[in-house]
């Protein structure tokens, strides 16, 4: 199989934030993305439960796309997270059909 | 007097719905494996919003939209707008807490919980009281204003991230879901009337609410015992403000609604309103609006100290206070 | 004539189902964050197919196996097998969609939609018109024949990753969810009869059901008014085509049941579920099916214009048609 | 005699219930789509246990604290952890099945199954047949000593696993959910009595409890095909047990439950929970306490045929067989 | 700890195809997998939202396994991906006990 | 954006063992973690599928930390795996804000 190098994120935030970024996933140039919901977690803002009550489970967005892309991201979220929960860690993956990235 | 209140409190304690809270409290202290799924248990949520929504609009029709209810409307809102103010100023002189968590837990008391209203008029149901179905409606108004005051105490600390996240923001206080459905049901069922009730009666009401009720607080136990548990700062002025707080601010609700001439069952609701702290639609817009706040204080204190609170030991209470101000 | 079904239109407006579905579509136009957790919003789903399925099963075996079955059976078969023909040629003609996207927009208006059913059921039940209980088996075997339809005019193309994907394709299309839970419940139905509705007569009927429809059609408002907001190609043909096709099928239907000697009350549920679109089974089966036809065509005027309109002004209207057509 | 009981089977055949476990289990069969969202099944399931302990409860607190509970309880005990060495014993003998598997499936034999219970106590409500509230607490005793029997049974060796995980493993054999819910709920329906009954009767009873057995069976019966269908080990031996097992087992309870003096229904009700297998509280458990157990033996066994042999032929038979010996 | 090196796919595809990729993981030589439900995403087709009403989620399958088994399943799915929706992405990963994989 | 490396975890285990082995995270020396629930799944010891009866789904925990950590949480699952289901992987992530992992 013909494969290419892209960047994979794997984007840990509160579910509020989804839609914005969603949006500037868009924006920086990633052609798409899956949004999972975890179940609990434990972070530097103390431990949360998916339960119902109270609490809304933090979301884990995966999206692969170009070096460009992703620098781009990053920007955004290292700025955002000035502010709110969450984590980003970047990693290096093969795909096939490199232009849909 | 006193032999009355004592024995209603003691019949409080052993409604099924309150024997429920406690079997969920012992099972999330000892660690059960018991747990209600949450989507479910957010579904059984909505279920009694959109009932108590309901049937407060369908008596509403009933009585007629009356002077009342703007009085007890307006009430509430001042009573959710101002509340957060002066606890704002008594948590950080007791307790100690940064200010950012100060104003987000005074948004908590100045807001209002669901189920407490819900517990509430069960137990004045029980008792044989009655109460005017425009209190859904207040409950309903109660639920955002609190917002509105922890983010004028915040004040321009909070502006940044306010700014930069304001379409969310601004639509998560002013539309966040339990508003929304209270209202709406409110408003369908003042619409509908009685010809709506006649379709929906065994739905929003009776058996069905009972044992939604008694489910819901059996998870709510279950999440409070260990919400408590794992309370990192649970410092004694917090634990003392959680439980002196809906006594005083309760008195002043008391007089106010005395003042204002409500009726024994909507003054003894309006009580429970003031007295109760929200912990699902006011932690929601925190973690948006002041996200520096520390979740680990404002939570377990509404819903493992506030809510039990009130539901075992303050209903009766506010109850029998009542009855002993409006005369 | 005309002033009763204005007033029964009014009425139908003002029915609990419809607000709340009203108050789902403003609530997700304005983007609240009022949503129904989705594992809910499927089992309420399976909730109203096996409430139809079996009620439809016990009056079916009260009244014994007609010929009126066969014949609204046959009817409905072929109105669902046909349709999707002539709306391919019309589609085509007018909105200037892909064929593929065509041919899959044209299954979903040859299927039917249970939550359209069940409002229309409703309706009559308010206006106090009989109707059968085969009608729930019409509706049952009206979901099929339209994906087969809309297989056989993909023809050749669509064969290719048919083969492959067959043995998963034909039993999406036959063993779909819906059709074999209405179907099945109206078997169970058939066979325990009265027997069985006397155990279970609070559960599938009366306000339970009524309450679930309400809850069910919040949702539906929600992700209508979502999936509208959303719509990339919305263009005034497909627009069009949404609101005047159930019209015009409509009529069509009620002329065959006029012939077929429907009685006034089967007569308008079947023309409701000619008019009436697919959204959940027709949609799965087409991702299987035409992967190539673009679900942001055909899921917005199901979900989002068909089904509105016919909710909120077809059923009316349809019944007043039938009326004048039907004596 | 054996007329009356052939006719009772054949009506049992007949229960919407056991026609929704068919119907789900030709659609698992037929690999159609068909199935209930896990957390909707999962709070099905709760509610079943809540309403089973509640009802109990009050029935309990009705006809008060007799020696018959004390005798009911202790029997019961006595047989969920005697009967898993038996089991064992039979199953090496027979079965050829690992030892550590077959100590884990003596435990489901031992344990019992709480659907199994509410289809037993639906069918004696339909045959006229009184029975004791208190059994209910039989039910909730008899989930957890089978799991205590096979942890003896697995000794030494399976101690290793169980000292690094013993808290995680004595919870969950002590407080399994089904566990704490029933006895909770029993425990809550003994101290309201009459006066929670009031509130929740339409709740725990009646329609809904019937509906909501049908659609939970539903689900089983599509997991119970799909099981059966995966299942990789299905040795003849394993099958004969699964039918035999309960019918023997069944018959030595008849023999001890007329000794101590149940009434039929009791005697009736105790025979089923012999002769049912656990299938929710005690996989989770063995999951923890007896890893190396292959699950592929033990749950499609218990599930997939064990299960639907009780619910079909079982009930019947053991109540036929029942009033034949107590009299 | 001894860790040896491994690919580990994530595969993004419909919940319909669910069956026949995990059959096809088998024979490609994979010994195991996992599979979670998305919420939400986007891609080339369009955006989704898993809604309890018309839409269903898109699926993750995440599985590890050695070179070869990676290479035929690639191939099976630049197949698949022709005709639907999907992405796949491959990483390095190390395992430890690496005759399970 | 200036970003370190870090190693990622990925565990499937069974929902019993969650408590278990977050406990034993935190202990390792990691300083976050998130958990998601699977819908089904296969491996060693056969398939599953979470049903609401009689089964429960197997979760993933993802994990960002040090190499250390990263170390001492693999001597403690090799142990673990010994008696109970479940996989690792290790991959190589980059990470911004590296004194948080
Ligand atoms: N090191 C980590 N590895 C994986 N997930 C993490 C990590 N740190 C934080 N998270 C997730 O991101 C959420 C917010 O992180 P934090 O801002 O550190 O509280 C946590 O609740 C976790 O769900
Ligand atoms: N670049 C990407 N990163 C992560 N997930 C993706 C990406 N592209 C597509 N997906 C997922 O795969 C699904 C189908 O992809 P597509 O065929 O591009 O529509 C999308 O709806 C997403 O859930
Ligand atoms: N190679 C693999 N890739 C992804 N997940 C796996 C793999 N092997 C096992 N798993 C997951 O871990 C669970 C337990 O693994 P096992 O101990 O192999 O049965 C399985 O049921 C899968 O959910
Ligand atoms: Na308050
Ligand atoms: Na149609
Ligand atoms: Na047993």
């Amino acid at each position: 199989m013909q494969v290419v190098d892209r960047k994979k994120l794997d984007i840990f935030i509160e579910s509020h934030a989804l839609e914005r970024v969603e949006e500037m996933l868009g924006r920086a140039g990633f052609k798409g993305w899956s949004v999972f919901e975890g179940v609990e977690g434990s972070g530097a803002h103390g431990a949360w439960r998916q339960t119902g009550i109270g609490e809304s489970g933090a979301c884990l967005v995966v999206t692969i796309g170009g070096d460009e892309a992703s620098e781009k991201a990053l920007e955004w979220l290292s700025d955002y997270f000035k502010t709110y929960p969450g984590v980003v860690s970047v990693s290096d993956v093969s795909v096939m059909r490199g232009e849909r990235f | 007097m006193i032999e009355t209140a004592l024995a209603a409190a003691g019949a409080n304690l052993l409604a099924p719905a309150i024997l429920f809270f406690a079997l969920g409290a012992l099972a999330g202290w000892a660690k059960s494996d018991l747990n209600i799924p949450d989507q479910a248990a957010k579904t059984l949520a909505l279920y009694l919003m959109f009932s108590i929504g309901f049937k407060g609009g369908v008596e509403a029709n009933a009585s007629g939209f009356s002077s009342d209810l703007l009085a007890a409307g307006g009430l509430g809102l001042a009573f959710s707008f101002l509340a957060p103010f002066a606890a704002y100023v008594v948590l950080r002189s007791t307790c100690r807490i940064e200010w950012v968590t100060a104003a987000a837990t005074a948004a908590h008391y100045g807001s209002v919980s669901v189920v407490t209203f819900a517990a509430g008029s069960e137990y004045l149901r029980a008792m044989g009281v009655e109460f005017s179905g425009h209190m859904a409606a207040v409950l309903a108004l109660m639920e955002t204003p609190a917002i509105l005051a922890a983010l004028l105490i915040a004040g321009s600390n909070a502006r940044e991230p306010g700014a930069r996240f304001q379409p969310t923001l601004w639509r998560e206080v002013l539309l966040n879901g339990a508003a929304v459905l209270l209202i709406g049901s409110f408003i369908v069922g003042l619409i509908t009337g009685k010809r709506g009730m006649e379709r929906l009666d065994g739905f929003v009401g009776g058996a069905l609410f009972q044992g939604a009720l008694c489910l819901f607080l059996l998870d709510m136990g279950i999440v409070a015992a260990k919400r408590l548990a794992e309370a990192r700062t649970l410092r004694v002025a917090t634990v003392l403000f959680a439980v002196i707080w809906p006594i005083l601010s309760g008195i002043a609700a008391m007089f106010a609604a005395n003042l204002a001439g409500f009726s024994l069952g909507d003054a003894t609701l309006f009580t429970i309103l003031v007295a109760s702290a929200s912990y699902i639609a006011v932690p929601a817009a925190m973690r948006i609006a002041l996200p520096k706040a520390d979740a680990g204080v404002y939570l377990p204190m509404s819903l493992a100290m506030t809510f039990p609170f009130n539901l075992v030991v303050g209903i009766p209470l506010y109850h029998a206070a009542v009855q002993w101000i409006v005369r």
